[in-house]
């Protein structure tokens, strides 16, 4: 065991994990986060807490993973490069440890250009995979980036996010490779919404064996209606919502339980993949049904152990 | 090459607003070259402050003038008299000329009338490509040629981000996605093993965020 | 003046029909300055105000003429140039358009009327055409009133 | 030999012809029967494709023609006896007296006092003109003329002479009598054109009794700016606009009724052209067409179908021959007409009928082919039977064909055919050429300004609107003014004398002439300051007469505007320089790359007028696409026999150089001094004796590309062509030596040499690609032996060919044929007509019913674009029995590909679908660029069209001239054509190259950019801009003027961010002070 927690116990039992995204607010209300807690307890082994998502200031993930965990989740603290250098970076993952919280996601970040404060200044010190390679010899070696020594190392469970659509998209698994031997204990996907492509993504992934040595844990993203399938394929960065689904939102007499049918058949293809140890469920804003599509799915109980 | 653009002539004619004798200084280099402070513009600028002054129902007394380079002492010692006779100098140079105006006129108000924008070439008649941040760490060899500090919108130096799309970057559908460019050059190449390789973080005190830079040739510095 | 002649226009009134704007035009050789020839052989006739200046092509406009012009106090300037595609020197009157538009942006940025400066295009056998713009420049700048640089003079 | 040649008619290809021998060094005389040059040119509102304005584009050239020193210009002159031969023929020409001197200024006074009246038939009598008048305002010569017929003035009976007396030049001339004169030439090329024809006896369309039923000639009068109606589209009944407008197609062409069976060529695209023009003049228009097939055979023709139909939707498209049209009360016009797509007969209402009339031959060309002793075809229009001399050779020696006298044609071919036959006629005007002595350009040092202002009256024409003593008195005061003079008329010979006296005896340094425009007399003036021994460069003219007088009527806004103009020009006069012309020298050698037809003919003409020429050509032998043909259409010639006849001449001249298995490595230079650098892989030498022994021991076996690829054949090979000798395939060659060994003659070397030419002129000839390898797979082509292409069947077709003519390995005893147009054109990748391939298909389908009267012969078309006489082809085939069935693109004919090929296809005139079986496919193949061809352009810094075809430096004016000067384009390469517009193309790119080969030294110099080098930052923004590619950058890293391409726009300066580059004679220096002297300066205003 690297860090002890809970994510990591059930991927290393080999068994399938749930994870569900909990964004924090745009504002200084505790209370939202603690709601949503309410709402997805006892359905997921863990739940993100995303880093200034999409560039967008919202409450520092930090203290949305503290009062996460407090209310009884265990957190996936997510933290980018794109706010913080690599002192700011190695004292948040310290600080992080030593609270408690144990599952980290690092990431580069959306760009500020496409957020609300686009005329921000970008820091992008790291990218993902230096911040990997950071935190694991900081766990494992307990050194810092400079080099120097620490007493205490920090208990971190590394995560890392890969998109397998992005491009140039033969570039993507050895991109991911990089991430894996930078130190990546898990890896959480980008919304899957074309079977078809994933598929190919992990085929190539399983051929370079990079599936036993991290784990996988493809992201599953609930449609509300026609227009977010719009909204996450025009907008969203890296997802293509294929024809074949449209077609189906758009005949939908009821797009909210069509888009809960389309999630839940996607875990369920996804747990047909060789490789593929979980599903990270992102109800953008959403957050009340992923009780529901985590129940549809027959992903319930959740396992203790 | 240093590539400006004139300012708005609205925020010129803001920052000259009461000087009646300015002296309009043209650098004959890189921003000559990249269509912005060179005699050409000097004259048009002039003209243009002109117009605003008799339009004021005052005169504007408008000397023109554009000196071979003003990022060198002893150029922009020859515009000494042209600098005593006016109230201000209006510069067409990139910030470096502008400073040293600046700096060699201690007594005059020296006025930028560009925006000093970026360092790289023209990718075709008017318009310029950045491609260089003088990060004083080059790189170039290992990508081939394509520079990620400058053409990556995050710097990042380990490949692609998840947001490359059809060879595009995330910030903007008409940027090419800079790590894209690489692979694909790399690939031709057969020297893909580069990106296969994690690249530690950069040394960005070198690249300015430090304090002002200088380069010195040391063996041509004598005391 | 100046400003009572803008706000007659704002106002919509009739301007001062005593006024008579004085314009350069700059006229390529091969379509514009011949068109104006023909002109004179067809006897066309068309307000006396613009005065013509040739160039070769209108490819050779600089903007820092047509601010000149209007430094010096005209009332308008033209640049005519041959039909969009059929330039004799390919594509001189397309780069003379797009300086007209720049020129016009700087104007309006000093705050002088950017319509006293205005881009035509002809055929050398639209002789009417030319007479028409003419007139057509020529009340234009009627309208909008003596350049607020002139010297005043009208008559 | 006379080293003269003469032009007959002064249309555009007579313009052509004319221009073209006078640039070689010919003194040549063009005899033109109307008042003045320009043909139907003048009358054309706008050219298809580009929708260039017409009068724009000639204008300039007849001044060319007007001005040039070896053109003389007899108008209103007839020629009425030739004798002799070519070589030295003796005319006599009928000059009609004009009763205008050439003193005449143009001003129109007379034609205000004339009192007779009658229609002008420039305007087609839409208008009316006096009996004294000017054809049109831009006529060449600008003199007036007096109609004699209609003048009043006759001998002693009546004595009117208002017109005399109103002629302030005195140039009036009631004395001049028609005079014969003889002239001695040695060629003579014919250009009398052709005329439209008179819709009158087709009584079913009413024209004549109809008014608002108009021809196509008319309608561009209607329209035209200048026109009778100042560009207002009015029907003739009401003179209200029309706002439903149909043309009539093929009125009096493809109609045995009317005695033309051939298709006028032309008249589809002028239809459509003026179809854009009415909906252009008022978009509300409802335009209709009705057509039988459109014929768009012509670069960008195709597209601009496609535009006037589908994308801009200008009309709409009917397809069938209308049978009546009645008038109705209303003056609207009923046409009845079969639609022959839908079906049925119909009716349909109009404001406005256009008839898109055919072309005849001019009224005189019959009486003209009996004094020359020419043959006339059926139908009046001169021919050309010999095929090796295209369709610019007559039937008689030293007289050559330009233009529609020899049958319709757009302005494209009667240019490039009139400039071919220019390089025919100068050719038989051998002797040294002589050129006029430079002129000399003084240099006097001019650094005081003292200007001399000379203002001219015009007659009355400025004098009478403005006050000249007024003018005088103000120009006196004007800075830098030394001296003032009024003239009468500043032109006329007294003019210019006291002009020269006063610029000698007062020290001018600078003129001002205040009179008309230097568009017409700038070069009378300059020639004043010439003789006067100052620099013509200092003139400036101040356009007081046509910008002033003529457009002012009010006096004193007149005067003050004369005032600031004389003012302006005293303003630049001050900052002009004298300017010198030099002369750089010029290599008297040609090269033209590629050895197809085209390249053949031009290098024909290089040779025969005496200049030593280089043919490059890729493959080991010559002949192209042709050479491969086993008869060249209308002609039953073979391919061979017509290359051979050509090679044989050339092989006799010891100036003919032929280079083959050759490709060009790298171009450098400029127009009249190019260098050219080439890799020789000539392996076989003309040591050669045709022994064969190398073919029997070479081992590589690779496909014959002379037999389009169905036969193979060793590295070493032969075929029927020239040289004569054994060839070897550099590429597909392994070096391996067995052909050296047993060559007994020591013919073969198998070492590439490197080749370096230098050259005045280039001629690229590099032909086309027969077929669209990768379009005519969708027909099974390659997949089934039963799909052959045209170009295939020609090989096949060939006595000489691989199978001897025989057709029985690919198809035994046929049921069903079908021959397949557009195969490979005017869809997918290839949008365009490739112009000679319906011919091409009729003439297998010809001979495949011909060889096979029992099998079915069917000809799948979209449309069927059989221009000129090979619509008698389309007839005859149909006679044949051959079935014609029309597809659709977008329902084409489906083939599915099995030991024989299966076609579906929709009949939609029998309203059923075609499903056969069929033993043989022919696909009538187009052609595409060459390949290779885009780097070559590149090499040679020409452009290329959207089709990837060379781009002419003008469409209708230019079509030979490539982008890049000195540069031209025979044949192919520039677009698909047939051999015989081939063969003219090529001999119209040598008369181009020959132009300036001809010259020991061009001048280059004038009016040009130059840079100011301590200035130059070396940014390129000059050099990217030109658009004529004439700024290089020099060893020191600074731009600098090729002067001899710099053609003086201007762009350069305009774009310097240095102000580092000037165009002489207007610099900043030279136009600022207009508009700071005009605004700053003028004292009152408007």
């Amino acid at each position: 065991m690297k860090a002890g927690s809970n994510l990591e116990k059930i991927l290393e039992k080999g068994q399938f994990a749930v994870t569900c995204e909990c964004g924090p607010p745009k504002s200084a209300s505790g209370d939202v986060i603690r709601q949503k807690a309410k709402m997805i307890k006892g359905k997921v082994d863990a739940a993100n807490i995303t880093d200034n998502q999409a560039a967008i200031v919202r409450l520092s993930s930090f203290a949305a993973a503290t009062i996460l965990m407090q209310a009884g989740i265990e957190p996936v603290m997510q933290v980018t490069a794109r706010d913080r250098n690599r002192l700011a970076i190695q004292s948040d993952l310290l600080g992080a440890s030593a609270v408690g919280i144990r599952d980290v996601l690092l990431l580069t970040g959306d760009h500020q250009k496409l957020g609300n404060h686009p005329e921000a200044k970008g820091v992008f010190d790291l990218d993902s995979i230096q911040m990997i390679d950071m935190a694991r010899r900081m766990r494992d070696e307990r050194k810092f980036q400079n080099g120097e020594q620490m007493d205490v190392p920090p208990k971190l469970f590394i995560g890392a996010a890969e998109n397998p659509l992005a491009e140039p998209a033969e570039y993507r698994v050895p991109r991911l490779e990089k991430k894996v031997v930078a130190g990546a204990d898990f890896i959480q996907t980008q919304g899957v919404f074309d079977i078809e492509r994933f598929e190919k993504w992990m085929a190539a992934v399983r051929a370079k064996g990079l599936h036993k040595k991290v784990h996988i844990i493809g992201g599953v993203v609930p449609l509300k209606s026609l227009g977010a399938a719009k909204f996450v394929n025009d907008k969203v960065l890296g997802m293509t919502v294929p024809d074949s689904l449209f077609e189906r939102m758009k005949k939908a007499s009821d797009a909210k339980a069509e888009g809960v049918k389309i999630a839940v058949e996607t875990i369920e293809a996804l747990r047909k993949i060789e490789g593929v140890q979980g599903v990270h469920i992102m109800a953008i804003e959403w957050e009340e049904k992923v009780p529901e599509i985590v129940e549809k799915a027959g992903l319930l109980p959740r396992p203790a152990v | 090459m240093i590539v400006g653009e004139r300012k708005s002539v609205t925020e010129i004619l803001e920052m000259t607003k009461g000087y009646d004798r300015i002296f309009v200084a043209g650098c004959g280099t890189c921003v000559t070259v990249c269509l912005a402070g060179g005699e050409k513009e000097v004259s048009v600028l002039s003209s243009l402050l002109k117009i605003n002054g008799k339009k004021q129902g005052h005169e504007v007394k408008v000397v023109e003038g554009t000196i071979e380079r003003q990022c060198e002492r002893e150029w922009v010692g020859e515009m000494k008299d042209k600098v005593r006779d006016a109230e201000a100098v209006l510069s067409m140079a990139c910030g470096i000329g502008v400073q040293l105006v600046a700096e060699m006129y201690p007594e005059k108000p020296v006025l930028p009338a560009l925006n000093t924008t970026l360092m790289g070439f023209p990718t075709q008649h008017a318009i310029w490509l950045e491609n260089c941040r003088a990060c004083g760490d080059c790189i170039l060899h290992l990508t081939g040629g394509i520079c990620p500090v400058t053409r990556c919108a995050k710097q990042l130096m380990n490949g692609p981000c998840g947001g490359s799309q059809n060879g595009k970057c995330e910030v903007d559908s008409q940027t090419d996605c800079a790590w894209a460019l690489i692979y694909y050059k790399l690939k031709a190449m057969d020297r893909l093993d580069w990106m296969s390789k994690i690249q530690p973080p950069k040394r960005w005190d070198i690249a300015g965020h430090s304090g002002p830079r200088k380069t010195v040739k040391e063996e041509e510095v004598v005391p | 003046m100046a400003a009572e002649a803008v706000a007659a226009v704002k106002k919509g009134t009739e301007a001062d029909a005593s006024f008579q704007p004085r314009i350069v035009a700059f006229c390529c050789n091969f379509c514009a300055y011949a068109a104006a020839d023909l002109a004179g052989s067809m006897r066309l006739n068309y307000p006396p105000n613009a005065r013509v200046i040739r160039l070769p092509c209108s490819g050779k406009i600089e903007i820092l003429y047509l601010l000149r012009a209007i430094e010096d106090g005209a009332d308008g300037v033209m640049v005519m140039g041959c039909l969009d595609g059929d330039c004799h020197f390919l594509n001189g009157n397309y780069r003379a358009k797009k300086r007209v538009a720049a020129a016009k942006k700087l104007l309006e940025e000093v705050g002088i009327e950017p319509e006293r400066v205005e881009m035509y295009n002809l055929s050398s056998a639209m002789a009417s055409k030319f007479a028409e713009m003419i007139a057509d420049m020529t009340e234009k700048v009627r309208r909008l009133g003596p350049s607020p640089l002139g010297t005043g003079v009208a008559k | 030999m006379s080293r003269t040649a003469m032009v007959i008619g002064g249309g555009i290809a007579g313009m052509q012809a004319a221009i073209n021998i006078a640039n070689q060094g010919v003194r040549v005389t063009v005899v033109e029967r109307s008042p003045s040059i320009g043909g139907n040119m003048p009358r054309l509102d706008k050219t298809f494709p580009t929708m260039d304005c017409s009068m724009c584009i000639l204008a300039p050239r007849m001044l060319e023609v007007a001005r040039h020193p070896m053109v003389t210009i007899m108008t209103n002159s007839e020629v009425r006896r030739v004798s002799g031969q070519a070589g030295s023929f003796t005319v006599d020409v009928l000059q009609k007296a004009r009763m205008v001197r050439d003193t005449c200024t143009a001003c129109g006074d007379c034609t205000k006092a004339c009192p007779v009246a009658a229609p002008n038939e420039f305007d087609l009598g839409l208008s009316t003109r006096k009996a004294i008048y000017q054809p049109f305002p831009q006529a060449v010569p600008q003199a007036y003329v007096i109609d004699k017929d209609l003048c009043l003035n006759k001998g002693h009976l009546i004595a009117c002479e208002r017109c005399s007396e109103a002629c302030n030049a005195k140039s009036v001339d009631f004395s001049m009598r028609d005079e014969t004169v003889r002239l001695e030439v040695g060629a003579i090329v014919v250009a009398t054109g052709a005329t439209t024809f008179d819709p009158t006896a087709l009584e079913e369309f009413g024209y004549r009794r109809f008014p608002n039923v108009v021809t196509t000639l008319e309608l561009e009068r209607l329209i035209n700016a200048a026109g009778p109606t100042r560009g207002r589209l009015v029907r003739m009944s009401d003179m209200e606009e029309p706002k439903r407008v149909a043309f009539i197609n093929c009125v009096g062409s493809r109609d045995h009724k009317s005695g033309q069976e051939y298709c006028s060529r032309i008249c589809c695209m002028y239809g459509m052209k003026d179809a854009l023009l009415v909906k252009e003049h008022d978009p509300s228009t409802e335009v209709t067409i009705f057509y039988i097939d459109i014929r768009a055979p012509g670069k960008g023709y195709e597209e601009f179908y496609r535009r006037i139909r589908f994308e801009d939707k200008v009309a709409e498209f009917i397809r069938g021959r209308p049978a009546e049209i009645a008038e109705n009360e209303d003056g609207s016009l009923t046409i009845t007409y079969e639609d022959t797509n839908e079906g049925g007969i119909k009716a349909k209402t109009f404001d406005m009928v256009v008839l898109n009339v055919a072309l005849v031959p001019s009224n005189d060309t019959g009486e003209l082919a009996k004094i020359l002793g020419l043959e006339t075809d059926k139908w009046g229009f001169l021919k050309a039977p010999r095929v090796s001399g295209g369709p610019l050779d007559s039937s008689g020696g030293g007289l050559y064909l330009a233009g529609m006298v020899a049958g319709p044609m757009d302005i494209t071919d009667s240019t490039y055919r009139g400039i071919g036959a220019a390089a025919r006629a100068a050719g038989e005007t051998e002797g040294d050429r002589s050129f006029p002595e430079p002129p000399i350009y003084p240099t006097l040092s001019t650094d005081e300004i003292r200007t001399g202002i000379f203002i001219c009256h015009c007659g009355k024409n400025i004098a009478s609107v403005v006050d000249i003593k007024e003018l005088l008195e103000y120009s006196k005061e004007l800075p830098g003014v030394v001296y003032v003079e009024e003239n009468m008329f500043s032109c006329s010979e007294e003019g210019q004398r006291s002009m020269v006296k006063s610029i000698t005896e007062k020290g001018l340094t600078r003129v001002v002439v205040a009179a008309c425009t230097p568009r017409t007399h700038e070069a009378t003036f300059q020639e004043a300051l010439r003789e006067a021994g100052l620099n013509p460069f200092l003139l400036d003219m101040a356009n007081i007469r046509n910008q002033c007088s003529w457009v002012h009527p009010d006096g004193p806004a007149a005067l003050s505007k004369a005032k600031d103009l004389v003012m302006m020009s005293a303003a630049r006069a001050a900052n002009l320089s004298a300017l010198d012309v030099t002369t750089v020298g010029v290599v008297p050698r040609a090269v033209v790359i590629g050895g197809g037809i085209a390249g053949l003919s031009a290098a024909r003409e290089f040779v025969s007028n005496g200049f030593e020429t280089h043919l490059i050509e890729r493959k080991p032998y010559v002949g192209g696409n042709v050479a491969k043909f086993s008869s060249v259409y209308p002609q039953e010639t073979s391919g061979g026999e017509l290359i051979s006849e050509i090679t044989c001449e050339l092989s006799e001249s010891d100036k003919f150089h032929l280079h083959a298995s050759t490709a060009i490595d790298n171009v450098g230079g400029y127009v009249g001094n190019f260098t050219l650098t080439a890799t020789s892989n000539e392996f076989v030498s003309d040591r050669c004796n045709l022994c064969g022994e190398c073919v029997k021991v070479c081992p590589v076996k690779v496909a014959d590309e002379f037999e389009e690829g169905m036969f193979s054949r060793r590295a070493v090979y032969r075929k029927d062509t020239y040289p004569p000798r054994y060839y070897i395939d550099a590429e597909a060659c392994t070096k391996c030596g067995e052909c050296v060994k047993v060559c007994k003659p020591g013919a073969i070397d198998l070492s590439s040499k490197d080749i370096e030419l230098e050259s005045g002129a280039i001629v690229v000839a590099t032909g086309f690609e027969a077929g669209d390898k990768e379009q005519l797979r969708r027909w099974g082509h390659r997949k089934s032996k039963a799909v052959l292409t045209t170009a295939e069947l020609e090989r096949l077709l060939s006595g000489t060919g691989p199978t001897r003519g025989k057709l029985d390995s690919f198809v035994a005893d046929p049921k069903n044929i079908a021959v397949l147009l557009c195969a490979d054109m005017r869809w997918g990748r290839n949008g365009y007509c490739s112009r000679f391939c319906c011919a091409s298909g009729l003439k297998s389908a010809r001979e495949l019913k011909q060889r096979y009267p029992a099998a079915n012969v069917y000809v799948l078309y979209e449309s069927m674009r059989t221009t000129w006489t090979q619509e008698l082809l389309y007839e005859e085939v149909q006679g044949l029995g051959v079935r014609f069935v029309a597809y659709s693109f977008e329902d084409m004919p489906k083939i599915t590909t099995g030991d024989k090929p299966r076609l579906v296809v929709k009949d939609p005139l029998m309203r059923s679908t075609l499903d056969l079986t069929l033993d043989l496919l022919v696909l009538s193949v187009g052609g595409i660029p060459s390949h290779g061809s885009e780097e070559l352009m590149r090499a040679l810094r020409i452009s290329s069209s959207p089709e990837g075809f060379i781009q002419e430096a003008h469409v209708k004016l230019a079509p030979v001239d490539a982008t890049n000067s000195g540069i031209f384009i025979a044949g192919a390469a520039q677009f698909p054509r047939d051999v015989g517009d081939s063969v003219a193309q090529g001999c119209a790119a040598a008369a181009r190259g020959m132009a300036i080969i001809s010259r020991e030294f061009i001048e280059v110099g004038g009016v040009v950019a130059r840079v100011l080098s301590e200035r130059c930052a070396g940014c390129m923004t000059c050099l990217r801009t030109c658009p004529y590619d004439a700024i290089f950058i020099d060893r020191e890293g600074l731009a600098e003027v090729n002067m001899a391409k710099c053609r003086g726009c201007g762009i350069c300066t305009a774009e310097c961010p240095a102000k580092a580059i000037v165009l002489r004679s207007y610099e900043d220096d030279q136009i600022i002070p207009m508009v700071d002297a005009l605004i700053g300066g003028a004292t009152n205003g408007g």
